[in-house]
């Protein structure tokens, strides 16, 4: 049986059940972070003293991973865009550049935890680091959820597009929603815990 | 470019009844995307846990009646590590009460209430062919179901279930043993379980209505239950961070909630420090405030449908009591601290919530006033479904009045924490919430089944349930007016305050006990009218929203002629129309 | 006028004006129920199917209910505005100060009441958690501290004068606890990390309360109100209130007590 | 409408040059929000000026990246009820501050 709106838009709100549904969890998600950036607030104004982020985390390493995302973020609207150029090649190199870029934002994430944890600085260490790895822990899982996500729509998702291409290019926009979102909330994550 | 509310054509008949076979056992009975399967999962599902954590206080019942005196039989069957020689000890009353109060707003109320009947009904009543995301909805069904079983799991590891309450306070709660984690866990899954049905029901009722229906056509229930979504969506996410934070203070030994210098029997802890308890208060209540208005919402809903039908006329101040329903949504985000007056409120807070507390409870008046109103000039009929919508109106009545007292703080400075509270809220959510989604499984049986239950075992189940509820809970108003305080392991026999209310613990014990002799009914009925009710056609109630023009039960995809609103949901006893009611897609 | 809601007897200052609003307010909502209930139930019995067969598609006509609505938004607003607000401002903005007010200060912990006095100095002694010892110093007073010398600790045991204000400041060693004595009309959370006063009058000592209620054995009672752990249903802790003059001389005696047991220590 | 296929080449040319010039944007920015942090200015200050820059990015990235300059009222209108209820969750913290605030 087939649900409808599924690839056409409805009439009178203009608009996909998918993309509905993907603003819905997006709204749903600045509700999750919200509060953890509030929690960071008042633990951060409650406490007698706070360390600046850089004096503990490594600001150029989180510099470049601020431009990888962001790269990440302008790769997965090129190859949104390229579908909607009917370019199904291009969309292959910009989807796997998109995914590429989320793999080096991890592995670098995941030298910045290794080195961190080496000299001890673990979450029980201090407030500021356990709000650091609760923040940016839940964010890397975004990252990963987001990647898994596009891998699927790169490798066996792309199916769709031989069938129905205007679905497929709907599935990418609704996903590229997700990893622009995600790039978003590094974006506030990046000065609040390495710059102040 | 599709039509405006133009739906998929509809199958034949006998083209849905062979896809049905061709789905076999599993796909269609178990991992189900037919939004219909998914109700009744959840609605059986979540009655189950109802019944589970009436149990659990039934247990509670006997050591708050008599504490300290072995509990005869099943006493024993419990285990040395909760019930020695058959009595309970306090750590296991504490463990009961916490995973009675989850259980029963998690994984009952909730569950049936918006995972049962806003799965089974809302789609119908918006002429729907199914979910607009069937395998998410599946996906929701089965993170609630694990959800629930990491929950009962939590009772057999070392230390038992969680103990601190359904609240969870901190630094109790970090402080106490592996339960509690399980706890953190299966909330989790529960609250992501809640996230993806509500975009779900979010996005049908946008994109999935049929040809004319209209917001201001929608069925009350399909009102209260998008206003639910909305809670369930922006409410919950909060209480998932929550819930991360407790973890890493349980887990990674982090101090979210952790205050500095904090020295527990004698032992000074090591951790930083620097957290605050009271951030994990607000952030549970920022959503359980919005929660309290999930068990309550769906069942206005249901009671509003069920007036209307039984009352054959249009409800009483429709669009006012839409205004209101959505304005309380709205408010319901800005009283949650409420909960919180005896945490050392300045004036300025303190007068803040107790305001929106005061404004909170006018649209709810609006509500009762509109339903109770609607009865005058009716034509009624006294079914089963119809006894429990009216025994919600009075019993909601004393539960939200009830809920003035504690609204304004300094009246609430003797009644925080007492039995008034419990009071209180039982009111509301048992002879109310209860009651209504008892009225709708009478109703809706007939359109999931094909069969209506029993009107006989129904009134005896409503009867004995509404004297029950109230000699089970209108003591404890007194108990709390006379300072007891609530969580109790022995029901407050160690104070001397306490002794001139004690005897109504006992009554309250019994009501329990009779009330749940009443529940038998039920269940034989509601198992026995699956097979052996009175057949039924597919418009039993002769009721007007769109539900009713599906077959009894709906094949998969729902309608054989795809519906078109042509007016609004209750136009019953039209003046000079042939029939005392005009469905709402009747051209 | 709240004896019909069975509140326990009342022993402060402040309590008169809450079991005022308490009593109000429930009258209103009994005037609230018992309308809405009349109307109700007389729909029920006028509106039944076989006595009005056929239903009014309009119904009600009448705007009765708007105005009602309106009125309750109004008694609402009055109860709110009227004496909440302003009575829970007296409460948190008006503490004593300076010398009138007698300054205590309590600790829970699990599954007790510590009580500390600062003496006849008014100053409260120093105190540390390293030199906390569950047995002999439950609140690691520290007293080499000489505003210490003479503080008095009990456990359990809060002694207060009659008709003079009093200033509890609230603490907690571990988890949330809650100060609750339910003829003195107050509660208060006690949170770890935070030191909350509340304060009161109590109007009765307790040697008038036995008289007055017939019982002999009457005692004030600190109930905990806050779910603590398994001990929370016992942690129970006593108040005396004594005459001014009775107070002083167990005041007295303590510090004589306490400075004694110094020399040991 | 951009998901719509009837949308013509050109405009998705002239979408592609717009995200160019954002992502050249969004790079300079990162850059001078790091540089600022390096002026160590007092920490008021630099608060500001760090969520300055970051909500531009932050819109840049919504408004064109995620197309909500050109969504349709409904998805805004939920996103401003979200926006609403955040407000209330920053304002949380203040809210925990002023709660039992009195002695410290
Ligand atoms: C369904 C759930 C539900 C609902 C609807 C409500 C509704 C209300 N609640 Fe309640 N509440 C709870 C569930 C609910 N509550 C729970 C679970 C707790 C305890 C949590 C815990 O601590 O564990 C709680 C606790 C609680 C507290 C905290 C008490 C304390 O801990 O000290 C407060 C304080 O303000 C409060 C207030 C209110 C108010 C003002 C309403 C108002 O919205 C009520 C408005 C309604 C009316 C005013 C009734 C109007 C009707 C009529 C006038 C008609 C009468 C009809 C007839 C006679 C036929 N509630
Ligand atoms: C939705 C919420 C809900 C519901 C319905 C109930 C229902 C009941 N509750 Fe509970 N309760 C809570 C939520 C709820 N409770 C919460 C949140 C707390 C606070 C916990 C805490 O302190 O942290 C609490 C605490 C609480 C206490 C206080 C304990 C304490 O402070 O120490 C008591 C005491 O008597 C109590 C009693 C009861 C009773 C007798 C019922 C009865 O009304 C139950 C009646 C149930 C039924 C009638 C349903 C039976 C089901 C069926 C018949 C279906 C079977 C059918 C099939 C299987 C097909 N509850
Ligand atoms: Cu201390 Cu309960
Ligand atoms: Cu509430």
């Amino acid at each position: 049986m087939e649900i409808p709106y599924t690839v056409e838009v409805r009439r009178d709100t203009g608009l996909t059940n998918g993309r509905i549904g993907i603003w819905l969890f997006l709204a749903s998600e600045v509700m999750l972070f919200g509060a953890l950036f509030a929690s960071y607030i008042l633990i951060r104004t409650g406490a007698v003293s706070w360390p600046r982020g850089d004096t503990i985390l490594d600001v150029p390493l989180a510099t470049f991973n601020t431009l990888v995302l962001i790269s990440s973020s302008v790769t997965m609207v090129m190859a949104w865009a390229s579908l909607m150029r009917h370019r199904f090649g291009t969309f292959r190199i910009y989807m796997g550049l998109t995914i590429l870029f989320g793999f080096v934002f991890l592995t670098v994430k995941y030298f910045e935890y290794s080195h961190h944890l080496h000299i001890g600085e673990v979450p029980s260490t201090n407030n500021f680091l356990a709000i650091y790895y609760t923040l940016t822990g839940l964010h890397m899982l975004h990252v990963a959820g987001g990647m898994a996500v596009n891998a699927y729509l790169w490798g066996p998702g792309a199916k769709l597009w031989q069938t129905n291409p205007q679905w497929f290019t709907n599935r990418v926009e609704h996903s590229g929603l997700f990893w622009h979102f995600v790039d978003l909330v590094w974006i506030f994550l990046f000065p609040t815990l390495y710059l102040l | 470019m599709s039509q405006p509310g133009a739906v998929a054509p509809p199958e034949s008949h006998a083209a849905l009844e062979a896809h049905h076979e061709a789905l076999g056992f599993w796909r269609h009975y178990v991992f189900s995307v037919d939004h219909k399967v998914i109700g009744i999962q959840y609605g059986i599902t979540g009655l189950v846990f109802l019944f589970f954590g009436f149990s659990l206080m039934m247990l509670m019942r006997w050591q708050l009646a008599y504490p300290g005196i072995p509990l005869p039989l099943l006493g024993s069957l419990l285990g040395e590590a909760r019930m020695p020689g058959g009595t309970m000890l306090p750590e296991f009353y504490n463990e009961l009460g916490a995973m009675h109060g989850t259980i029963m707003v998690f994984l009952g109320v909730v569950p049936l209430a918006v995972g049962g009947f806003g799965n089974f009904v809302l789609p119908l009543q918006i002429g729907a062919p199914d979910m607009a995301f069937p395998r998410l909805n599946m996906a929701s069904y089965w993170f609630f179901f694990l959800g629930g079983v990491t929950m009962l799991a939590s009772f057999f590891v070392p230390g038992g279930a969680a103990q601190s309450g359904w609240t969870s306070y901190a630094p109790l709660s970090v402080l106490a043993g592996s339960g509690q984690t399980w706890w953190l866990v299966g909330m989790i899954l529960l609250i992501t379980s809640s996230l993806l049905g509500a975009i779900n029901f979010i996005t049908t009722t946008i994109q999935l209505r049929v040809k004319g229906l209209t917001f201001m056509r929608f069925p009350f229930f399909v009102w209260a239950q998008f206003v639910t979504s909305f809670l369930l969506l922006l409410a919950f996410p909060p209480l998932e961070a929550a819930g991360a934070m407790q973890l890493m203070d349980r887990v990674a030994g982090t101090s979210f909630f952790m205050p500095s210098g904090l020295v527990v029997g004698g032992e000074v802890l090591t951790n930083a420090g620097g957290g605050s308890p009271l951030l994990w208060q607000h952030l549970f209540w920022f959503l359980a405030h919005p929660e309290v208005y999930v068990l309550i919402l769906p069942a206005m809903g249901i009671v509003g449908e069920i007036i209307a039908n039984n009352t054959r006329k249009p409800l009483w101040g429709y669009r006012s009591m839409i205004y209101s329903l959505v304005f309380l949504g709205f408010m319901s985000f800005i009283v949650w601290a409420h909960h919180m007056f005896m945490t050392g409120m300045g004036t300025t807070m303190a007068a803040f919530f107790q305001t929106t507390t005061m404004i909170i409870s006018i649209p709810s008046v609006v509500i009762l006033t509109a339903l109770i109103i609607s009865l005058w000039g009716g034509s009624i009929r006294f079914n089963t479904p119809m006894l429990f919508a009216l025994g919600f109106l009075p019993m909601f009545g004393i539960g939200g009045l009830t809920g003035l007292p504690l609204g304004l703080n300094v009246s609430d400075i003797p009644l925080h924490d007492t039995y008034y509270v419990i009071g209180h809220f039982h009111y509301v959510v048992a002879p109310g919430t209860i009651f209504a989604l008892f009225a709708g499984v009478y109703y809706w049986f007939p359109k999931a089944t094909g069969r209506k239950m029993n009107e006989t075992l129904g009134k005896i189940h409503f009867f004995g349930s509404l004297v029950c509820m109230n000699v089970v809970f209108m003591p404890m108003f007194l108990v709390g007016l006379a300072g007891v305080s609530r969580r109790l392991f022995d029901g407050g026999a160690t104070y001397a305050f306490a002794q001139p209310v004690l005897h109504m613990n006992v009554m309250s014990s019994w009501g329990a006990w009779i009330l749940a002799v009443f529940q038998l009914p039920f269940i034989f009925n509601f198992f026995w009218s699956i097979w052996k009710g009175e057949k039924t056609g597919d418009n039993p109630w002769q009721a007007t929203t769109i539900e009713w023009a599906a077959p009894s039960p709906p094949p998969h995809g729902n309608f054989l002629v795809t519906p078109e609103a042509y007016r609004g949901p209750y136009e019953y006893s039209v003046t000079g129309a042939a029939k005392d009611f005009i469905p709402q897609c009747e051209a | 006028m709240t004896q019909w809601l069975g509140l326990t007897p009342l022993a402060a200052a402040h309590g008169a004006q809450i079991d005022s609003l308490i009593g109000w307010i429930h009258v209103f909502m009994l005037i609230l129920f018992v309308g809405w209930g009349a109307f109700f139930a007389y729909c029920l019995v006028r509106f039944r199917q076989s006595r009005n067969p056929v239903a009014s598609y309009t119904g009600a006509r009448s705007h009765t209910s708007s105005y009602l609505e309106g009125a309750v938004a109004i008694i609402e607003a009055v109860l709110l505005l009227g004496f909440s607000i302003p009575l829970w401002a007296a409460r948190v903005d008006d503490l004593p100060t300076g010398n009138e007010a007698l300054v205590v200060q309590v600790t829970g912990e699990q599954f007790a009441w510590n009580v500390h006095y600062p003496g006849p100095d008014g100053v409260f002694g120093r105190t540390s958690i390293e030199l906390l010892d569950l047995q002999s110093n439950p609140l690691g007073v520290d007293r080499a501290d000489p505003a210490a010398k003479d503080d008095v600790t009990t456990t359990n045991q809060l002694y207060l004068p009659v008709n003079r204000p009093v200033v509890i400041r609230l603490k907690s060693k571990d988890v949330i606890h809650s100060f609750g004595v339910p003829e003195f009309r107050v509660k208060q959370d006690a949170i770890p990390g935070l030191t909350i006063p509340i304060w009161f009058v109590p109007t009765v000592t307790t040697a008038e309360m036995r008289t007055q209620t017939g019982n002999p054995e009457f005692q004030y009672e600190i109930a905990c109100a806050q779910l603590c752990g398994l001990g929370h249903y016992r942690m129970r802790g006593f108040v005396t209130v004594q005459t001014a003059e009775e107070f002083q001389q167990w005041m007295d005696e303590r510090v004589a007590a306490e400075s004694e047991l110094d020399i040991f220590r | 409408m951009a998901t719509t296929t009837n949308d013509h080449a050109a405009d998705i040319d002239r979408h592609v040059r717009v995200y160019i010039t954002v992502f050249v944007a969004l790079m300079v920015l990162t850059v001078i929000t790091v540089a600022i942090s390096r002026v160590h200015l007092s920490v008021p200050l630099a608060v500001t000026a760090a969520l300055l820059v970051a909500t531009v990015k932050g819109s840049l990235v919504a408004c064109y990246f995620m197309h909500l300059i050109s969504e349709k009222k409904l998805i805004l209108a939920v996103l401003a009820l979200t926006v609403v209820f955040f407000v209330v969750l920053i304002a949380l913290p203040v809210a925990t501050h002023s709660d039992g605030f009195w002695m410290r």
